[in-house]
């Protein structure tokens, strides 16, 4: 039983901290959002160069064959940075689909995620299906050799920026079944695709997808026909430990930003600060920030384990940070006051950020459903 | 005690909702709906004013002699609670609520006869000059300052968080006219022509990101402005009574007809709104509790609004209880923004800069969803302005329980 | 529409509030908690004496006629006193059943009420039906003239005081039907009833009674046969009602001991009501008591309206007073410090009382659900 | 980073619950369910401790030459975890972890020599006089006084909150010796046999009401009690110190263990509860979404602990951190003695006054049910000894944040 990072982790966490002070202060940050590619591909290429592209990946594949508590690490320190370059949606998301996919996949389509050549995103939610991972009205017909795919697929994250989609689509079964649910790699380009890119709240990109008779080959396949709806929940699942590391290093900054303003900001000839309601509300936004830290190690600790343990886990920590999300979030507003308020502080971004993380994969109602469900 | 409402007042009941039906257009209540942060562009404002002039209804705290609606208690509050019901837009505070009866109370004859009117008629429109970047809570600190210099004031310093100073003909300001001991002593309230030499607004964007000229607060900046003496308000030095005087003006709206608008509303998309796993959010436990928990604090407010309207029109005074209707009434309705981007979940996500913009193609997702977020993200400001909520509380804890 | 009470109202609240303060101080009431009775007889018939024994009951039952504003009256300053005495029991419950009954039942049993000869408890709860008033495994059959009842009903408030019980059964239909619920009035002293009786956590006394073969004239029917569900839930709506009065009551008295006590403590050279943190939670016990006022009033104004307007009313009601009850007495100890955890002191009493409250006619969740199937 | 237990440790766990299935008896258990304040009559707390002390467990925390138990840091949180699982009893921690750490740190050999074996041993039962009816969170405000009278102290005053002190049989006291101008300085720490002369012990009665003698508080009278020289701890004046010193060693329970025993409980009694609608209440939404959020509560709290335990055994200091564990793992038990009142609903409101009266007939209602309302009434004093939670807040305030 140990709780301490190893040296070459500690290593990795020093890396990315670099990255952020150097490449990530605010006024870059809000420079990349407001560009008209919205991420740096710049930075995205230094990512590869630092071999953060490679992290989750077998050393067979080109990889280094790191584990959950490295990703926890660099998107943790990505969180600090409001780094909006897709590191969850391509190497986690959609590297976690790759890195369980044939040899032939993988040969094909990790190297070039590796290098940086390619972004990825998952196109999954659907209008109808909230949080429901296997509410698909999007099908998927064989066609000889083809699959043919016809579907709406909404609020697809990263997806301006990517070259391959990863599309869940029903193969067989009715609208809401576990079986019959199956995983395809599609060219962005295809035909047939249509895309609608637009901004978001919180300064990523996204897309509503629509598939109109694109036609796959069934060499784009993940798995076996019908049968991705575990492997789906066990990806989210590793997602979903990955949003919590980003929310924990988002929730640092605005912890020790508020604490710092309220050491500075005067009113009634003191700092603020030394309101004791200040200070308990203070006390409570750390606390909120110390039992998520320790659900993001426990969920990431816990990913390896069976079926029901690792769905606890996942639930139970996203209930844990989407709780911390909101009241870190909203607190830190409140305290600063009018300026918590402008656009031109950072604050306001992170709290955006930590909002739209309560909603992503589920929100507390969604995750104690499905805690109580696996219980 | 007794719920219902006379004869008399049914019928002025169904007057409000008869002038609410045929002003309250479909154009002004779709611009409305499309506002990232309540307001829309001042000639939409100005117009529904207007209507309220013209039918004698625009000013219903003032005294029928300045032509305010002479209503009676009941139908202040019959008034007030059928404009919320409707969503139909609050009038603009700054020149009616706030700087009128400062004017009406403290003025010369000559400032009444110059502004009251062009306020009832909204030819003037006007913005408040209160807070500045080291003065928030601490109003009491200021630091604008307004130098004698015979027959004006140099007036230098900033005032920041002002509301829709970009329409603004005139503002009122605190300044700093004496160095003294006591902050609270030394400060002025005067009136400034925003047409003046020296004065610049910009525009603050905040969290929601609405885009100039819809944007909703500016910082203004006074750069050697000079201020004819005739427009200071009653005495040198004695702004703060004031401000304090107009402070009471500021509180007591009643919050429950607007927010049981948004719980129906919410309601509403709730039933459209599908769960995933083949019901709707409607019929989700979960979310029903929520939302009618919240109902149930808006009816406990509700209620105690009317037993405060039932003490004012019984004639009892009603003082700091009132922050208790700030408090309560701003936390639910953060409370339903909350609950409200629950209910969208993705459609929560994308950014539309300027909803107003005239696009042709349809918004990302559900029309209704199209200002949540930003209503979410611009409702934070409810607990900060007009004394925080933590300061609401500090008063009930001085005022009202003797602490 | 007005919220001002009127002279006859406010003479009323007078004459309880001179009651509690020369009769129902802390010892005496103490004292009376205490005692082999658990209430004193004499305060009851004082009680007559004052009137307050006739008040809902009809001019032509002998009663004064008055409605809920004046029993809220009587209670909310009842629920200051901590009275134990059970008024709301036998007047507002029993009563409430009683004012309804037959002329033959009325003029029977409403005089002796009225004289403070007669306590009388209602006897509804069942081990298994936690709030559900429907759900009964009492029976009563009908043999000839008589209704047999057998069955037991738990911690029946005031039995041990009573002469009379009203008692819920089953006459037909499932375990949790609508219908085939019969209300029968029972002698205490009836062959075949047996209680237990005990003292309840916040000075009362309770029994639980077992029915076996007690026989009943079917003169003892309340109204129809079977069809006694509406009226059980409306007089439990009433009783509600009066519940939130008491709750409103002890709230008071809670929330200026508590300030009284924060301005007059001193830790660390200030009196302890100079902290703001203890000030805004004094603060919001105040908001949660005003609010806890207003839905009081609510409920008591609607209780004449149709069904669904009412259930909601005193289902919103207690959502409020239970949150009320909770947030106030929990916080009125904590306040109090190690002296909010003597018994010796009257805080902890209300701290009982108000918890007690919380549950009585079902708690939060169940008056959601209602709500909720109401709305 | 790694969560399981080495080979080692795990031969260690299994030692550890052998002991407890062979020592921790039914009797125990069953007396222990009982319990209104989670004490119990002297002597079944002697007799465990006294298994401990054979076992060599008794002190964990005590250095080995001391008779300490040599424990890893990890055989520490696994000793530990596995006692709370169970729920079997604490060691009365008034002499084993908080005057014992004084008098080893402060003591002269004499001291040592004459107190500690007896602790260990359990032949001496201790406790704390700190708090006073003037002094509860703010103890360096304390007047119980002891006057130099050359080779003896006069010791007079009072002090309040001793738990089980009508079993004790030495009582360590902070007692006033100096008036300063700094309240902390002038108090000395001293230790006083409870069968002086001029000592009165009276009961307190709490809220659940459990009569004496197992009821849990009293308040102890000093009226003119001649106490030895050789029992000043340390430097006379310096109490304040060693004081501070102890308090370390008040916080840093592991919580979770005992709060997951609770969390299971409740689940178990909410499968025996029927819901009046023909289901129970472990069916019930509302009531096990509570529960759920009830335990993952309690599972952020048992990684906050592991990773305090893991900072603690790589030799780190954890200070006011700590303080995060008193508020949260109180918190999350009054939460959980909420939820045990509202699942068993009526039979909450039956009063047992005494629940170890051997009574002839059964329990009203279940006998689960018997002291769950005494142990919520009770367990108010968990946010409010030991340093208040808003004590406990100031501090990591202060401490940890800066302010």
């Amino acid at each position: 039983m140990d709780f301490s990072f190893s040296e070459e982790q500690t290593l990795l966490r020093n890396t990315i901290q670099s990255f952020i002070q150097d490449n990530y202060d605010f006024d870059k940050r809000t420079e990349i959002v407001k560009s008209e590619e919205g991420m740096k591909i710049k930075n995205w290429k230094l990512f590869s160069d630092l071999g953060l592209l490679g992290l989750p990946f077998s050393e067979d594949d080109g990889g280094l064959g790191f584990g959950p508590i490295e990703l926890m690490i660099v998107v943790e320190e990505f969180g600090k940075g409001l780094v909006v370059e897709p590191y969850i949606q391509t190497i986690v998301t959609c590297g976690g689909f790759l890195k369980r996919a044939s040899e032939k996949q993988r040969s094909k389509y990790i190297p070039k995620i590796i290098s940086g050549e390619d972004i990825w995103a998952f196109a999954y939610a659907e209008p109808q299906g909230r949080y429901n991972l296997n509410d698909l009205t999007t099908k998927a017909s064989k066609e000889g050799d083809n699959y043919i795919l016809n579907g709406y697929k909404c609020v697809v994250s990263a997806a301006p920026w990517s070259k391959k989609l990863i599309v869940s689509a029903r193969t067989s079964g009715d609208q809401r079944d576990e079986e019959g649910i199956s995983l395809f790699i599609l060219d962005k380009d295809s035909s047939g695709i249509s895309l609608r890119d637009y901004p978001t709240v919180d300064g990523s990109r996204a897309s509503e997808i629509i598939l109109e008779d694109v036609k796959v080959s069934s060499e784009n396949l993940i798995g076996e026909e019908g049968k991705a709806s575990e492997l789906i929940e066990q990806v989210v699942d590793e997602s979903i430990a990955a949003v919590c590391a980003e929310a924990i290093g988002a929730m640092s900054v605005l912890n020790e930003t508020t604490v710092e303003y309220c050491k500075t900001r005067k009113q009634f000839g003191q700092p603020i600060g030394k309101f004791q309601v200040l200070q308990h509300r203070m006390v409570d936004m750390f606390m909120q920030y110390e039992q998520s830290v320790s659900m993001t190690y426990m969920v990431n600790l816990k990913l390896h384990e069976e079926y029901s343990e690792r769905r606890k886990a996942a639930s139970g920590a996203k209930v844990q940070i989407c709780k911390a999300a909101k009241f870190i979030g909203q607190s830190a507003i409140q305290l600063h006051g009018g300026m918590g308020m402008t656009d031109e502080l950072n604050v306001g971004h992170y709290f955006k950020r930590l909002s739209m993380i309560e909603n992503l994969f589920g929100n507390i109602d969604h995750h104690l459903k499905k805690y109580a469900s696996t219980a | 005690m007794e719920l219902g409402l006379s004869d008399e007042d049914l019928g002025f009941r169904d007057e409000v909702r008869d002038f609410i039906k045929k002003t309250f257009t479909n154009e002004m209540r779709k611009k409305l709906s499309l506002s990232k942060n309540g307001h829309v562009e001042k000639g939409l404002h100005v117009e529904w004013q207007n209507a309220l002039y013209k039918k004698g209804w625009i000013a219903p705290n003032w005294p029928k002699e300045h032509g305010g609606a002479g209503f009676s208690a009941t139908q202040k509050y019959v008034f007030e609670t059928e404009m919320a019901r409707e969503g139909a837009p609050r009038t603009v505070p700054f020149g009616l609520s706030m700087v009128a009866p400062v004017i009406m109370e403290f003025g010369t004859d000559e400032q009444k006869e110059k502004f009251l009117p062009d306020i009832l008629s909204t030819k003037v429109w006007w913005c408040q000059g209160y807070s500045e970047p080291g003065s928030g809570s601490d109003l009491a600190s200021l630091q604008c300052k307004a130098e004698d210099k015979g027959d004006y004031y140099l007036v230098n310093g900033t005032k920041i968080w002002t509301t829709m100073a970009q329409y603004a003909d005139w503002i009122f300001c605190l300044v700093r006219t004496t160095k003294t001991e006591k902050p609270q002593q030394g400060i002025s309230f005067i009136l400034i022509d925003m047409s003046s030499k020296g004065i610049e607004v910009r525009p603050l964007i905040t969290l929601e990101q609405t885009p100039d000229p819809h944007h909703e607060v500016n910082q203004v900046f006074f750069e050697d402005v000079r201020v004819p003496k005739e427009n200071l308000i009653g005495e040198e030095n004695k702004g703060w009574t004031y401000a304090k005087y107009l402070l009471e003006f500021e509180r007591g709206n009643a919050y429950s007809p607007g927010l049981y608008r948004a719980v129906n509303n919410l309601r509403e998309i709730a039933k459209d709104t599908p769960t995933g796993y083949g019901r709707n959010l409607i019929d989700d436990n979960d979310f029903i509790n929520k939302l009618n928990e919240c109902e149930i604090q808006i009816q406990a407010m509700e209620f105690v609004e009317l037993r405060i309207f039932s003490a004012l029109s019984a004639g009892e005074r009603v003082g700091p209880e009132s922050s208790i209707l700030k408090c309560r009434g701003t936390e639910i309705q953060q409370l339903l923004q909350e609950l409200s981007v629950e209910a969208i979940s993705h459609w929560s996500i994308p950014f539309i800069e300027d909803t107003f913009a005239n696009v042709n193609e349809p918004s990302i997702g559900p029309d209704y969803a199209l200002t949540i977020t930003p209503n979410y993200f611009n409702g934070r400001k409810t607990t900060i302005y007009a004394g925080s909520n933590e300061i609401q509380r500090n008063i009930i804890s001085k005022a009202v329980l003797g602490l």
